[in-house]
């Protein structure tokens, strides 16, 4: 993604932001911060996917573990400065994801999935049975809109929520794009490639990878955060296994592009929302939508495309490459 | 370097426009007080019609709807219905729709408690009415939109945590609920009421939810003559059936919170069910007044007759009839739509129905029946009734 | 930089009573080697003499039941495998073993860092801008592939992937070298220009390969040890006369002693 | 002690039934390196079919006849749609877990539309309706019918995989899944079959768990989180691991709820934690 189109990138998304902005209804406005929630919640699990090859099903974990660490905060304590907020919801988050990296990332491929997915379902029963700190099952009410201290206000209105979700989801894109770019990113792609030669080279891969299971960690705190202060009310239905499978989807539909799963995030949250609108069997379109993804699996297609692409770029024609798939 | 200065023109882009979004009204609940019913009055559903909670949104929407839609209603009402799925964050998102875009004056939600709660604040802030329609979380009257035609645990199992110990005699209860907030609150209120009137409670006993095998917890039961209980829906027949399995209805008379032992599970459950006590503000089988007889004839045109009347449907036509009466005041008087619904009195199917001012929550009379063999299918049959709490 | 080991003038390479038992199967038994700074040693037998199974003890992948690794001196039985290269170790791979969705300049910066903790850990700077790209162009240019630089890796050829397995194994400058069958699956050209690229290491880098292709292995060594059944059978110059009986003896022997069997 | 005896043959009995839900996707996998997280829609599928095929009929033997054909049909046709010829699916973490949850959503709604989210179980002959007292404790028959039927399922895999030439096949093509064609069998019958049977054995459990847990909406997630703690500790694809895995967890699920309830859920994971630092591919490790 060179410097060049990136600004211009950057800047076209400034412009829909602040013509959104002002152009839309408050109820749209909300389903757009929801929205734009997803995406980043979409963005972070693609810095664990498709560029350390770690197919994991935790990011539920890590989103609603964010969302409750700001709602306690707010509930229980009456911390509601934005910031501290945030910065505490990554640190809790990341500490987990330390501890759940350790454990599973012992294992490759299908295990370490289903292995991520049941510690997710461990975290969803811990918040439903803590009820004393979580609220239970009923989840926590009373967080109020946070104040934003360096800045004056509060974040209460329609455009301010909108607009701060889209400059976070703006933000955590160019992290993930600073983390792939960076040598620490490069290491994590060789090492998804092939990690019997990087350790031949050097490099102790599982404290690599467990790196970026943190940094992953850390960033879905943030959307699930900004989730909970958009709600102003956390539940475990923010940490049920199934947004960490909505999750994967929206990094399929990415297929391995750089801004691909926050585009994806935005759409699948929208086509929820507008399914619902338009038939009592959104699940069944939903389900067929899964399945559908599934078999394309855009990563896959994309690939090849690459390729194709390079081989006419190059002038010679080298050999039929295997196809490679996203592992 | 570049990267660095870059990264930097970056981020201070982004404080520029942090700035433009603080909002300037302050944190915490805005009072807003409602506006009277003028000639169109659009009242919103949001309840689960998929999802673990699937049954009750095409109950709740399918009574409601009927009364409102019924010759001789009040006029210009509008009903709509939105599926929340039992998520809050859904519950929240279709709340937000009825407002703004439909401009729905009250809004009834949610079965799922979560859903309830989350939606609460919001409401509150706009002062739209806002109405939950079964027995739910406690707790609503900290907003002054939220009212609940449904109870909450504690309004009917304290007194009869009392009446058990004094009127029906027991001496040794034992406390046996599903482990989410709502099991709690059964319990505790039972247990306060049972322990002061001198009972004692041998032993409590939280299966988690969805457990498919209670073995574990049902052989842990042992000298007590009573086992207060309360589970719904797939766990209340897993339950029964289990409890009935194990031998333990002689040991111990097995008593539930009405959703245990309701129509809406009695015909799964079957003979097992027989000889368990329920204790609910309504019975299913019929109470013999002409609210009940209107009630009854409209269910049963609206759900499959085996689970038909049943509770749910109960509470949702008092709801709509609570609202309907709520609009007729409003326009006559003049006053909120919300002082109103506060204000309303309605005569129920199990009776008089009115909010207490404070709790938000309906005054009410517990009832005490028991499933036996009716002529074609299980029926309940009342042993006895009790005071509700406020 | 590299962890500090003293370069006196014992054995770079040296494995000590090595016995290994996989699956209740006694594959190695009470073998040991030493490799001198410098010397370029082939480990030769049929298939099946656990040439393959000496090979990952040595490189780490295989813990022995018993018996030790020394590198430099220092034992490193525990190590890991990416502990040994930081110590001075690299190999290449039997199976073309490469960062292919990355170029081949990416593939050889990547090998460079692994030796600069700086640079590897280092999140903010782009990889690009690291002070790795010129030596990477040089060593490329060094080994021929200069003009293929900007190619991802699935792009290149089996020769030339295989070339650069090699230049990825020496852009650390090891100490010792370990060669799983370099010449496995190539024609007899890209075979030359292995053994060519094979002769170019720097002398004092030691080298142990193991490889089928007898030709090719006394063509790259010094010393060849024979090895047959999981024990050594011997140790020797490439061209000593006993040496080369033993190899046929190992080598052919083996199908003699069939024939006597049918006939006996 | 008595006590101590009737949890652990709850647990037991509860062990079996998810073992004979673990075994049709131990065996999926095993050979297709698939990993069939649908089993918990394809478990509420088959349970609520039961009932009603019972209620309409009045004959068990037409309920299960009903659970385990639509099973199988199921399975088939799952492969002949989404698996034949797509070799990249092959142990690919990513499209699997899609499909899978694609599929449960499609029958969580197709279920919600027919059966309105009641919850229904399907009655108990009287035969094994009672309870009986062993050794001084009281244990509902249903739950030894139970242990029987998991047993009997075991049995009948292990005799099917090491005497039958189709057992041969299988295991052969769990070894070397390209080598099968050289075995001269014809691989996409061998695969149709195997998930037919693994389905089928999910429609085993449907039939046996719909007059235990019976049929309700949410049900297909709950399972999920019982069977995934069975797939990690018996070790992905091995028959053995899955049986001693699900007694583990059966029992330790059931003696976690009657002697300290809090923990319950963690005791399976705390389950889950302790065999993956001492064996991380699982307990039995021959797939």
């Amino acid at each position: 993604m060179p410097r060049r189109s990136l600004l211009i990138g950057v800047v076209l998304a400034v412009i829909a932001l602040v013509l959104l902005r002002n152009g839309l209804s408050p109820y749209s406005l909300s389903v757009w911060s929801l929205a734009l929630v997803g995406g980043g919640l979409g963005m972070s699990l693609s810095l664990l996917v498709t560029y350390a090859g770690l197919p994991s099903l935790a990011q539920a974990a890590f989103y609603g573990t964010g969302g409750y660490a700001v709602g306690i905060l707010a509930a229980k304590h009456g911390q509601d400065n934005l910031w501290i907020g945030l910065l505490l919801a990554a640190l809790v988050s990341g500490l987990l994801a330390l501890v759940l990296g350790l454990v599973s990332l012992r294992t490759r491929g299908i295990y370490f999935q289903i292995i991520t997915l049941s510690f997710t379902a461990m975290i969803w029963g811990l918040a439903v049975k803590w009820r004393s700190l979580t609220g239970g099952d009923d989840g926590l009410v009373g967080i109020y809109p946070p104040s934003m201290a360096p800045f004056n206000g509060h974040l209460v209105t329609p455009q301010g929520v909108f607009t701060f979700s889209a400059v976070a989801l703006i933000l955590i894109c160019l992290v993930v794009r600073m983390v792939r770019n960076s040598a620490f990113g490069h290491v994590l792609v060789g090492i998804r490639d092939s990690e019997s030669r990087m350790a031949a080279l050097g490099y102790r891969t599982t404290a690599y990878r467990l790196g970026a299971f943190v940094l992953s960690g850390m960033l879905a705190a943030i959307p699930g955060a900004l989730l909970t202060y958009q709600l102003q009310f956390v539940s475990p239905a923010q940490l049920n296994f199934v947004v960490s499978i909505q999750a994967l989807l929206m990094v399929v539909i990415g297929a391995g592009t750089l801004f691909g799963p926050a585009l994806a995030g935005v759409g699948v949250i929208w086509l929820q929302e507008i399914l619902q609108r338009h038939t009592d069997h959104w699940l069944l379109v939903l389900g067929a939508i899964y399945i559908a993804v599934a078999m394309v699996n855009p990563p896959a297609l994309v690939q090849r495309l690459r390729t194709q692409w390079a081989e006419r770029r190059t002038a010679e024609p080298a050999r039929e490459p295997d196809l490679e798939v996203v592992r | 370097m570049r990267s660095r200065t870059w990264a930097a023109l970056c981020v201070s882009a982004a404080m520029v426009l942090l700035a433009g979004c603080s909002g300037t009204a302050g944190g915490g609940p805005p009072r807003v007080d409602g506006k009277p019913a003028g000639s169109e009055v659009t009242v919103g559903l949001v309840a689960p019609s998929s999802g673990v909670y699937g049954l009750y949104g095409p109950t709740l929407g399918g009574m409601m709807k009927g009364v409102f839609g019924r010759d001789g209603a009040e006029s210009g009402v509008t009903f709509l219905t939105e599926d929340d799925a039992g998520d809050p964050q859904t519950a929240l998102t279709k709340v937000r729709k009825l407002v703004q875009q439909d401009g729905a004056d009250v809004v009834v939600c949610c079965v799922n408690g979560a859903a309830t709660l989350a939606v609460a604040p919001y409401l509150q802030g706009l002062g739209i009415p806002q109405i939950a329609p079964i027995p739910g979380p406690g707790g609503l009257d900290k907003f002054s939109t939220a009212y609940s035609v449904g109870f909450h645990a504690q309004q009917l199992t304290k007194p009869f945590g009392h009446y058990a110990a004094t009127e029906l005699g027991y001496k040794n209860a034992v406390i046996l609920a599903s482990d989410f907030v709502q099991g709690h609150d059964v319990a505790d209120g039972f247990k306060a009421g049972f322990t002061a009137a001198g009972g004692t409670i041998v032993k409590e006993l939280y299966p988690p939810l969805d457990t498919s095998d209670y073995g574990p917890f049902l052989s842990q039961i042992s000298d007590a003559d009573v086992v207060f209980s309360f589970f719904g829906g797939a766990d209340a027949v897993r339950l029964v059936k289990q409890y009935d399995a194990a031998g333990l209805k002689d040991k111990a008379q097995l008593i539930g919170l009405g959703p245990m032992v309701s129509r809406l599970v009695l015909d799964q459950i079957g003979d097992a069910a027989i000889g368990v006590q329920g204790v609910f503000h309504y019975m299913e089988s019929g109470m013999g007044n002409p609210a009940d007889e209107a009630f009854t004839a409209a269910a049963s045109a609206a759900a499959p007759p085996a689970v038909t009347p049943n509770f749910v449907q109960a509470n949702a036509w008092t709801t709509a009839v609570v609202i309907e009466q709520a609009i007729k005041d409003s326009r006559a008087s003049g006053a909120s739509l919300l002082k109103s619904i506060a204000g309303v009195s309605v005569q129920a199917p199990w009776g008089p129905f009115s909010f207490n001012a404070e709790t938000h929550y309906p005054v009410l009379k517990g009832l005490l029946y028991e499933v036996v063999r009716g002529p074609e299918r299980l029926d309940h049959k009342v042993l006895g009734s009790f005071d509700g709490d406020q | 930089m590299k962890e500090s080991t003293d370069r006196s003038a014992g054995p770079v390479l040296a494995a000590d009573n090595i016995s290994v038992r996989l699956g209740g199967i006694q594959i190695l038994q009470h073998l040991s080697l030493q490799v001198e700074r410098g010397e370029r040693r082939a480990i030769v037998g049929p298939n099946g003499a656990g040439k393959t199974t000496m090979f990952n003890v040595l490189t780490g992948v295989l813990r022995p039941q018993e018996g030790h690794v020394a590198l430099h001196g220092r034992d490193v039985t525990r190590w890991g495998v990416s502990r040994r290269a930081t110590c001075g170790m690299a190999r290449t791979f039997q199976i073309t073993n490469l960062m292919h969705t990355m170029t081949v300049e990416e593939n050889v910066v990547l090998a460079l860092a692994a030796s600069r903790p700086a640079v590897r850990r280092d999140l903010f700077r782009p990889l690009r801008s690291s002070s790795l790209d010129r030596p990477a162009a040089e060593l490329l240019d060094r080994w021929g592939l200069g003009d293929r630089r900007h190619l991802p890796v699935h792009a290149l050829s089996y020769g030339e992937r295989r070339e650069l397995e090699l230049v990825l194994a020496v852009a650390a400058e090891p100490d010792v070298l370990l060669l799983d069958e370099p010449a496995a699956g190539l024609s007899p050209s890209e075979t030359a220009r292995v053994c060519d690229l094979v002769e170019r290491l720097p002398r004092e880098t030691s080298i142990v390969l193991i490889e089928h292709d007898l030709d090719m292995a006394l063509a790259l060594s010094d010393t060849v040890t024979v090895m047959s059944e999981g024990s050594i059978r011997g140790t020797g110059s490439a061209d000593d006369p006993a040496i080369s009986a033993l190899v046929e003896e190992v080598y052919v022997g083996a199908v003699d002693q069939e024939d006597a069997d049918v006939a006996g | 002690m008595g006590q101590l005896l009737a949890v652990t043959v709850n647990g037991l009995a509860f062990g079996m039934l998810l073992f004979i839900l673990a075994s049709g996707l131990t065996l999926i996998f095993g050979l297709a390196r698939y990993v069939n997280l649908a089993h918990g829609g394809v478990y509420l599928l088959t349970a609520y079919l039961a009932i009603e095929t019972y209620t309409r009929t009045g004959s068990y033997w037409a309920a299960a006849g009903m659970a385990l054909g639509s099973a199988a049909a199921l399975g088939a046709l799952l492969y002949a749609l989404f698996v034949r010829g797509r070799a990249w699916l092959r142990a690919n973490p990513l499209p699997q877990v899609l499909l899978s949850f694609g599929i449960i959503y499609v029958i969580s709604d197709l279920m919600q539309a027919r059966y309105q989210g009641l919850a229904q179980s399907l009655p108990l002959p009287d035969l094994i309706a009672g309870s009986v007292t062993v050794l001084g404790t009281t244990v509902t028959e249903y739950r030894i019918v139970l242990v029987a039927a998991g047993i009997l399922v075991a049995i009948f895999l292990w005799l099917l995989l090491s005497r039958t030439s189709f057992g041969s096949a299988v295991r052969a093509g769990v070894d070397d899944h390209e080598m099968l064609s050289a075995v001269g069998r014809n691989p996409e019958l061998l695969f149709a079959a195997v998930f037919a049977i693994g389905f089928a054995l999910i429609g085993v459990s449907g039939l046996l768990g719909s007059a235990f847990i019976g049929a309700s909406p949410g049900v297909e997630y709950t399972i999920i989180l019982y069977t995934l703690p069975i797939i990690v500790v018996g070790g992905m694809g091995s028959l053995p691991g899955a049986f001693f895995a699900s007694i583990l967890v059966g029992i330790g699920d059931s003696i976690g709820k009657a002697y300290f309830p809090e923990f319950s859920l963690f005791l399976i994971f705390a389950i889950v934690v302790l065999t993956l630092a001492v064996r991380p591919e699982g307990l039995v490790r021959n797939a």
